[in-house]
């Protein structure tokens, strides 16, 4: 074999010639594992993804993250507190059974049954109080207070067929026996954390995807999944890893797909203590009160971080600049409110009106394994922040331990990213006064707590005028932004990485769905 | 004055050997009810082979084995078990019993100075010490290992005296020795006891140097003494085919 | 000593010296954020500084830290962590290693289940399970390499003095009534040095060594006091798009710290077996 | 015999309710497994109701004491993240650690103990001199940091090994392995040197220093004594005796390949257990490691017996003897 | 015709600029059923003498002259392949330690059929018959059973009597025994020395005795040689040299032997140590502990005076050898 020196024109030589893909078949690599195959077992994205591909639900939600009829031909709110589905006639279980009101009933309970379930869907399930069977094709859902998002709730629930799934252990679904569901692919395989196959549905309803059998690789290392993807082993890959992206960019044997997602990363700042445990003084001792509370120094701090260089350079240009907590094109995105201005001056004229001309100490913590590039996020912002005189620490945490002591309270400053296809959602988890008991503010670690904002995120959630909830929610979020609740960072970018010769349309939730990939 | 310097009455030393595997035990009788008397200023040799019990029966004496039965006594007192004042040992392998790590006045002067024997300065002490067995002082700042084998061995005996001991237990001090340097060690051996009033029991496989040394001998066997007898009188010995010429 | 001993040491010397030096060696304090510079970030070796007039020779990394500097205060960090976990793993095994031996009975057999059990279940292993459950910090992974290192001292320990009790020089020295804290410490303890000090050369080796695996998995130190280990795993995401540097030179300088520390041990077990000084 | 397994099982479960304590605590200490998996939108009650049913509302000693009685049913718990058994997660991936981890030690056999040879037969030559300075570098070189330069070197550079996965397996007894196909092998090639080159300098260290003592030995010169030809000296007297500390290192060598695999795994992205513990480490996926140790201290505990029992057939001195 | 004959074999060890002179021009010869003892003390030579006539030398030790004549063939010229050939066929060596000279992982069996097949075309079970009657002539009981034996499930005295047997096992013109009984007892050391006096008689072996003990060469050997310091410095049948030394160093060795006087008196003794070989002393190598040194033993070093059947290395001899 020639020793080939630039290594990545080397790599597709070497190997796209000898190991030729079959013309109707795709092999993708994804970047996270898939848990179970059982669709209500767990509620993370790599098995929502998968059970996408078997599974389908009432509602659908396209690439931009638009909801669009699914098994539900349409719906409406027959009045302010139930909602009627009306099912697509003629859909077929890849068992060849039909699809009926009772399926929908029996996949709409089903996630409360599954009691040893560490993440279940009952939170979608749960605004649902009552379930009516109006006929074989429509169902009543009603639900206890007005409620605008069930629609986009129901998207989250897969339906599955009754008569499979009734009696069946997890196992059962992991080996295929029970996975019969009514979307554009059957099952074929499963070999935990190495490859998933699946193959058309021929019977499948609606458009007909392009490939015989897909295969689904767990390479979840960024470095072996690129190589993967370089060596011709899988046709596209997820999540390129942002070293690479220049470089499969300069490469014209292969294509990038890219798209801002729908995930947005922030800081939460602690907005409820008197004296939070990672503010100081720069000697280390505790402050007379914690800074963060004054929101002339929650502004200083979002006006010292340069956010262009945060994405050119930390993020090697794989997202862009937020001033919003949803991304751009979601319901709640409010145009008008743009990514803060770079001001090292002015944030430091805002310190010294707070009164603190000559800064102070703080501590950032960060998860380390979740977003792109994390780690680095937290330490550039830090080393911008040490320039307009707030003296910053980094710490940061595998996500296992991250999360939980995020949520305790524990930290001062902290990163989050949040996904989300609607704004009021978004924001009643994230900037809505914490309460245990409805769920409100559940992940507001700051504590933020504006009745103003709480009640615009009602009314918005209320709303079951989509208009109307679209302009609730973009002032909810305004106000919330307004009051600097929680400091925007940037909106990621997911992006796909292809073999020459396929299209791929890049979703906002960045799923990687084999049929919107398509052969050139 | 009949009352005998050490006694030791009804010694008896088993071990228990346990195979790894199996974990069967067996026992060896190291010594078997074995009892000897000795008298201040006397010099006693024990003979037999290897194996016979005889350097166990030594440590036992000296203190450095606890016996599975028996008892000793020292001018008629019991001993409890462990060393004492008063018995010191030279042994075979003098490379082995001089801490290689430490300078010769060390390995003479540590038990003294601990001990508060050492009235004066403390190399005039070592010096003393050193010429008493014919070596050089000058030697005092040697290690071990910078020493011949016949000056290793008087180091020993050297570090044995220094504490004044009453009885010395010689277990094969010579064995290791080329015969020419034996012949001195000997002849040193005989000359202390001769100054020093010390009662000497002398561990030996080879009959011509205990019956050289001692007055009395002590024949073992198989953990028994099967004979003792005047040195020049000797009969019965079981290797007495080969004797030296 | 041999030749390649004399060298060892000499560049152990150096390598020590030149952590301890580190603040006053490297160009940049890679912890003080205010001297970073994003826009500095992967540079490749020898780029000059957009800001300042300084050149960063073996480039900079994802925040822009001259490499050069990260490495001078990684080593700082891979040598602490090695030394203290090597001295304290030592110290803690000598004693109970002595103990074990010299008391003999049902104190040497309860401290030798302890380490045979111990010695049973590989040292990444318990380091690993020790660092997920205290989590990352330098007194964190130093307890967990003692935890996984302290039995093969006691081990050593024991088995030299053993050896050591059986010899004559003991009895010699018990028969003189010194006190039992003398003996094992001066007469015992320095005649088993030359084995726990190949052992122990052995062992700092594989201490850094094992730092840095697990800060490689995640699990070691945290990223704001990056050692060797760190420092390659934080420029594993760059390698295969080119940029090497991140993490090919703190790798060269691990190796180089390594291949000493065995270097040296290998001398020492020379020293200590006069019958390998041939070779 | 029985007594020396009994305590050799004893041993393995000390080490098994020590370390799986251990990771109960951690658990309990590091965090908690529901903040990853449940729903951002989940409020009090749902998290309240996983928790019991995952019985982590109780103190970790009564989790514990929990598990230890199911452990004794020979339930080792499901796990948090699949929902399978954990046991069965782990002994699926099984397969794929212990074929790599045979591979390497074969590897290491296979290189370092003719080189050792050659090294402490000829130790002036200059070949085993390179050979011993080679070997005290790859001895020195950590495995992480050798499969990143394999990865870059074979796979980036030179392109001629793929860089990570499993490749395509075929199943042997029922067993998925990859040395039945070509890209099975080009998949293990990699991981198994890398994890190989510790174990390789270190048997050829320690072959090459056994060499030397067994010829130091009296018995090597009273072979040369009755005019034996040297070939039967090194391969027959020699290699007879240094074959005892290479067996019993090889073995108890095998069980830290074992927990080594971890890191090799975690580089090459080879489906393993050792990936597996480190993934339900992340995911604070306590049944999974509790299982990983149990199923690694019983390989473990097998490994020693086997090495005993090989020790005492190479070795006539400690052969079980026959009643007489 | 001499069995063996060495003459001036001269041993090296260490570096080429300052060697040790080990052994110095040392000359021997022993004739067929004769058994010489060559005694010294440690480190003067005799081990090396042994080695070096079974071509065992190996770095840093260094044989720089001398011919050592095999049955009239020149070993010493003979590449190793050829020598090779004649150990353990022709010429034989036993070493002192019997736990170590026995492999321990190899049957009884398998260590004597080898040295037979090494030599001689034989087949497997005709070497084994063989190997069979030669533990019985050693005077193994059960010796088929033995043969199955490891090393280590014999006792020391058997396993030398194994040795032996391996060493023997061709029938040899010449062994060399190299002190195979100072690690027995006393009884062991009989009995194995009444084996080899046997075998010889009954085969003719010539023996090359090593030993530092003058006791066992007194009753064993028909002439003894005495080293001091690498050399030879007296020579002469055993009975004669014993009762009459010629050199004061033998006369020494004579008179430190306990039993030599009565019993309480001191023993005689020489002052001093042997000197260091690095190089060797100028003059006699033993004038510094000799009580009859003068200035001539300084000024060169004494020829050796011989007589009829005895030799002596000084200038001032205690008898004139005949």
């Amino acid at each position: 074999m020639p020793r080939f020196r630039h290594a990545l024109s080397a790599l597709t030589l070497a190997f796209a010639a000898t190991l030729p893909a079959h013309a109707a078949d795709l092999r993708i690599g994804l970047a996270a594992d898939v848990s179970s195959l059982d669709p209500h077992f767990v509620n993370i994205a790599p098995n929502i993804a998968l059970s996408s591909h078997l599974f389908e639900s009432l509602t659908s939600v396209d690439a931009n993250g638009k909801l669009q009829p699914g098994l539900a031909t349409s719906w409406k709110a027959v009045d302010p507190t139930t909602w009627e589905f009306k099912l697509r006639r003629g859909v077929k279980f890849h068992d060849g059974s039909e699809l009926t009101a009772d399926d929908v009933v029996f996949s709409l309970d089903r996630p409360a049954t599954l009691t040893n379930s560490p993440g279940p869907f009952t939170s979608y399930t749960k605004p649902i109080v009552a379930k009516q069977v109006v006929d074989r094709y429509t169902v009543r859902l009603k639900t206890a207070t007005p409620y605008g998002p069930l629609p986009l709730d129901v998207n989250s629930i897969f339906i599955v067929s009754k008569k499979a799934a009734q009696n069946a252990t997890p196992e059962d679904f992991n080996s295929g026996k029970a996975l019969i569901g009514t979307g554009p692919f059957k099952f074929a395989s499963f070999k935990r954390g190495e490859a998933i196959e699946l193959v058309r549905n021929p019977q499948y309803w609606g458009e007909k995807p392009a490939w015989d059998k897909v295969t689904f690789r767990i390479l979840t290392s960024d470095a072996p999944r690129l190589a993967a993807l370089l060596a011709g082993d899988v046709d596209a890959i997820e999540n390129v890893p942002t070293a690479d992206i220049a470089r499969l960019k300069a490469n014209p044997k292969f294509v990038l797909a890219q798209r801002a997602s729908w995930r947005t990363l922030f800081w939460q700042l602690d907005q409820w203590r008197d004296n939070s445990p990672y503010v100081t003084d720069k000697a280390g001792k505790p402050l007379a009160k914690n800074p963060l509370k004054d929101v002339r120094v929650r502004q200083a701090i979002s006006k010292a971080i340069n956010r262009d260089a945060l994405v050119e350079r930390t993020l090697e240009g794989l997202a862009i600049p937020a001033g919003n907590i949803v991304s751009p094109g979601i319901l709640g995105n409010a145009k008008a409110l743009k990514p803060e201005a770079y001001d090292p001056e002015g944030a430091k004229k805002l310190l010294a009106a707070a009164g603190y001309p000559d800064g102070f100490a703080l501590t950032l913590h960060g998860p380390n394994n979740r977003y792109i590039n994390d780690e680095q996020v937290v330490q550039t912002v830090a080393q911008l922040l040490t320039r307009v005189g707030i003296q910053a620490k980094v710490e940061t945490l595998p996500l296992s331990a991250y999360f939980g002591k995020a949520r305790a309270g524990d930290y001062s400053v902290a990163l989050l990213g949040w996904g989300s296809l609607a704004g009021d959602f978004a924001l009643r988890s994230l900037v809505g006064t914490p309460n245990p008991d409805t769920g409100w503010g559940s992940w507001n670690w700051g504590r933020y707590s504006n009745p103003k904002v709480d009640q615009l995120v009602a009314a918005s959630l209320a709303s079951v005028e989509p208009q109307e909830r679209e302009k609730l929610a973009e002032q909810a979020a305004t106000q919330a932004l307004k009051d600097y609740a929680v400091i925007p960072l940037y909106h990621q970018y997911a992006s796909w990485g292809l073999k020459k010769g396929i299209k791929f349309t890049p979703r906002v939730d960045e799923f990687s769905f084999a049929w919107q990939f398509k052969p050139e | 004055m009949n009352e005998p310097l050490f006694h030791a009455r009804n010694i008896s030393q088993s071990y228990i050997l346990a195979n790894g595997w199996r974990q069967r035990r067996s026992t060896l009788q190291a010594l078997d009810d074995v009892s000897l008397a000795l008298h201040a200023g006397e010099a006693v040799g024990i003979v037999g082979e290897s194996g016979s019990g005889k350097s166990t029966l030594a440590r036992i004496i000296a203190g450095l084995l606890p016996p599975t039965a028996g008892e000793r006594f020292w001018q008629g007192q019991r001993l409890p078990d462990g060393p004492r004042d008063g018995i010191q040992m030279v042994f075979q392998d003098a490379a082995s019993a001089l801490n290689p790590r430490a300078r010769v006045a060390e390995l003479i002067a540590e038990a003294p100075r601990i001990h508060g024997l050492i009235t004066g300065d403390e190399s005039d002490f070592v010096a003393t010490q050193l010429s008493r067995v014919g070596l050089d002082p000058q030697l005092a700042q040697r290690y071990p290992h910078q020493l011949s084998g016949g000056q290793r061995a008087r180091v020993g005996i050297a570090r044995a005296l220094a504490v004044k001991p009453q009885l010395l237990v010689c277990d094969e001090a010579v064995a290791a020795l080329d015969v020419l340097i034996q012949a001195q060690i000997l002849n040193l051996l005989q000359q202390l006891r001769r100054e020093l009033g010390l009662t000497l029991l002398f561990i030996s496989h080879d009959l011509g140097v205990v019956r050289h040394l001692c007055e009395r001998v002590v024949v073992m066997h198989h953990g028994r003494i099967v004979e003792t007898a005047a040195a020049g009188q000797l009969v019965g010995l079981p290797q007495a085919s080969l004797s030296r010429s | 000593m041999s030749r390649r001993g004399w060298f060892s040491l000499i560049l152990l010397a150096a390598l020590l010296l030149a952590a301890l030096l580190a603040p006053w060696l490297a160009s940049q304090n890679p912890y003080d954020l205010a001297t970073l510079d994003i826009l500095d970030a992967r540079l490749p070796p020898g780029s000059a500084a957009l800001d300042h007039g300084g050149t960063y020779w073996l480039g900079t990394d994802a925040q822009g830290r001259d490499m050069l500097s990260a490495m001078l205060y990684g080593l700082r960090i891979s040598l602490t962590v090695g030394v203290l976990s090597t001295l304290l793993a030592l110290t803690a095994g000598v004693v109970l290693g002595l103990l074990a031996a010299w008391h003999g009975r049902w104190v040497d057999a309860l401290i030798m289940r302890v380490v045979d059990i111990q010695l049973s279940f590989p040292a990444i292993l318990l380091a690993l399970v020790l660092l997920a459950l205290t989590g990352p910090g330098v007194s964190k992974i130093v307890l967990a390499l003692l935890a996984a290192q302290w039995a093969y001292y006691a081990r050593t320990a024991r088995s030299a003095a053993l050896v050591e009790c059986q010899k004559d020089y003991v009895a010699a020295a018990r028969l003189l009534r010194l006190p039992t804290w003398r003996i094992l410490l001066r007469h015992v303890l320095p005649n088993c040095l030359p084995t726990l000090l190949t052992v122990a050369a052995l062992q700092l080796a594989a201490a850094i060594s094992l730092e840095a695996t697990l800060s490689f998995l995640g699990l070691g130190l945290p990223v704001t006091e990056p050692s060797l280990g760190l420092l390659i795993a934080n420029g594993f995401q760059y390698l295969l798009s080119g940029r090497y540097w991140i993490s090919v030179f703190p790798g060269l300088l691990l190796v180089v710290v390594l291949t000493s520390c065995n270097l040296l041990a290998d001398a020492l077990r020379q020293r200590a077996d006069p019958r390998e000084a041939g070779r | 015999m029985s007594g020396f397994m009994i305590r050799r099982l004893i041993q393995a479960l000390l080490v098994l309710l020590t370390m799986s304590a251990l990771v109960f605590v951690a658990v309990f200490a590091i965090g908690d497994p529901l903040a990853l998996l449940v729903d951002p939108q989940a409020d009090r009650h749902d998290i309240a109701r996983v928790r019991a049913g995952l019985g982590l509302d109780q103190p970790w000693w009564v989790q514990y004491a929990r598990f230890v009685g199911a452990m004794a049913h020979g339930d080792l718990g499901r796990s948090f993240v699949h929902g399978e058994p954990a046991i069965r997660l782990v002994l699926e991936r099984m397969p794929a650690t212990l074929e790599l981890a045979v591979a390497a030690l074969l590897i290491a056999l296979l290189v370092g103990v003719p080189l050792g040879l050659w090294v402490g037969l000829q130790p002036r030559s200059w070949s085993a001199r390179l050979i011993d300075a080679l070997s005290l570098l790859g001895f020195s070189l950590p495995t992480f940091w050798v499969g990143m330069m394999f990865i870059m070197l074979f796979g980036v550079w030179l392109g001629w090994l793929p860089t990570g996965g499993r490749g395509e397996t075929t199943l042997w007894l029922g067993i998925p392995l990859s040395i039945g196909s070509l890209d099975g092998w080009r998949h293990l090639l990699l991981p198994a040197l890398t994890l190989a080159l510790f174990k390789c300098s270190l048997l050829l260290r320690l072959t090459a220093s056994a060499t030397r003592e067994a010829l130091r030995q009296d018995y090597v010169r009273f072979a040369r004594a009755r005019g034996l030809h040297p070939a039967r000296i090194v391969f027959v007297h020699v290699f007879k005796n240094i074959l005892i500390p290479i067996v019993t290192v090889s073995g108890l060598e095998f069980g830290s390949l074992i927990a080594f695999a971890v890191v090799t795994e975690t580089v090459f992205a080879w489906p393993g257990m050792g990936k597996l513990l480190i993934e339900a480490i992340g995911q604070l996926d306590r049944p999974v490691v509790v299982a990983y140790l149990l199923v690694t201290v019983t390989l473990f505990v097998t490994i020693n017996l086997v090495v005993d029992l090989l020790y005492a057939l190479l070795d006539p001195r400690v052969r079980l003897r026959s009643r007489p | 015709m001499s069995v063996l004959d060495v003459k001036d074999l001269t041993i090296h060890i260490g570096d080429t600029k300052s060697p040790a002179h080990a052994v110095d021009s040392v000359s021997l010869h022993i004739e067929r059923g004769e058994v010489v003892a060559l005694v010294g003390e440690s480190g003067s030579g005799k081990t090396l003498t042994g080695l070096a006539i079974a071509g065992l030398l190996d770095p840093p030790l260094r044989r720089v002259g001398g011919e050592i004549t095999l049955l009239g063939e020149d070993l010493s010229a003979l590449p190793e392949r050829q020598l090779r050939r004649r150990r353990g066929d022709r010429l034989a060596m036993v070493f002192q330690d019997p736990m170590a000279t026995l492999n321990p992982v190899l049957r009884i069996e398998t260590q004597l059929v080898e040295t037979i097949r090494a030599h001689r075309n034989v087949g497997r079970s005709a070497a084994r018959d063989e190997a069979l009657a030669m533990l019985d002539e050693v005077g193994i009981t059960f010796p088929a059973q033995r043969l199955r034996a490891y090393p280590h499930e014999l006792s020391g005295g058997m396993r030398q009597r194994v040795a032996i047997a391996a060493a023997l096992i061709n029938q040899p013109a010449l062994l060399i025994a190299d002190e195979p009984t100072t690690a027995l007892d006393v009884t062991l050391q009989a009995q194995i020395l009444a084996l080899i006096d046997q075998y010889r008689r009954d085969h003719g072996t010539a023996v090359l005795w090593i030993t530092h003990d003058l006791g066992v060469a007194a009753g064993f050997a028909d002439r003894v040689l005495v080293m001091y310091a690498g050399q030879i410095v007296e020579s002469g049948p055993c009975a004669r040299v014993l009762h009459a030394p010629a050199h004061p160093y033998t006369a020494a060795l004579l008179g430190a032997i306990p039993g030599s006087v009565p019993p309480g008196t001191p023993l005689a003794t020489l002052p001093g140590q042997p000197p260091s070989l690095s190089p060797p002393p100028e003059g006699c190598r033993f004038r510094a502990r000799c009580p009859r040194a003068e200035a001539a033993c300084i000024a060169a070093p004494p020829q050796v005076a011989a007589g009829e059947a005895r030799t002596v290395r000084c200038f001032f001899p205690l008898v004139t050898p005949p």
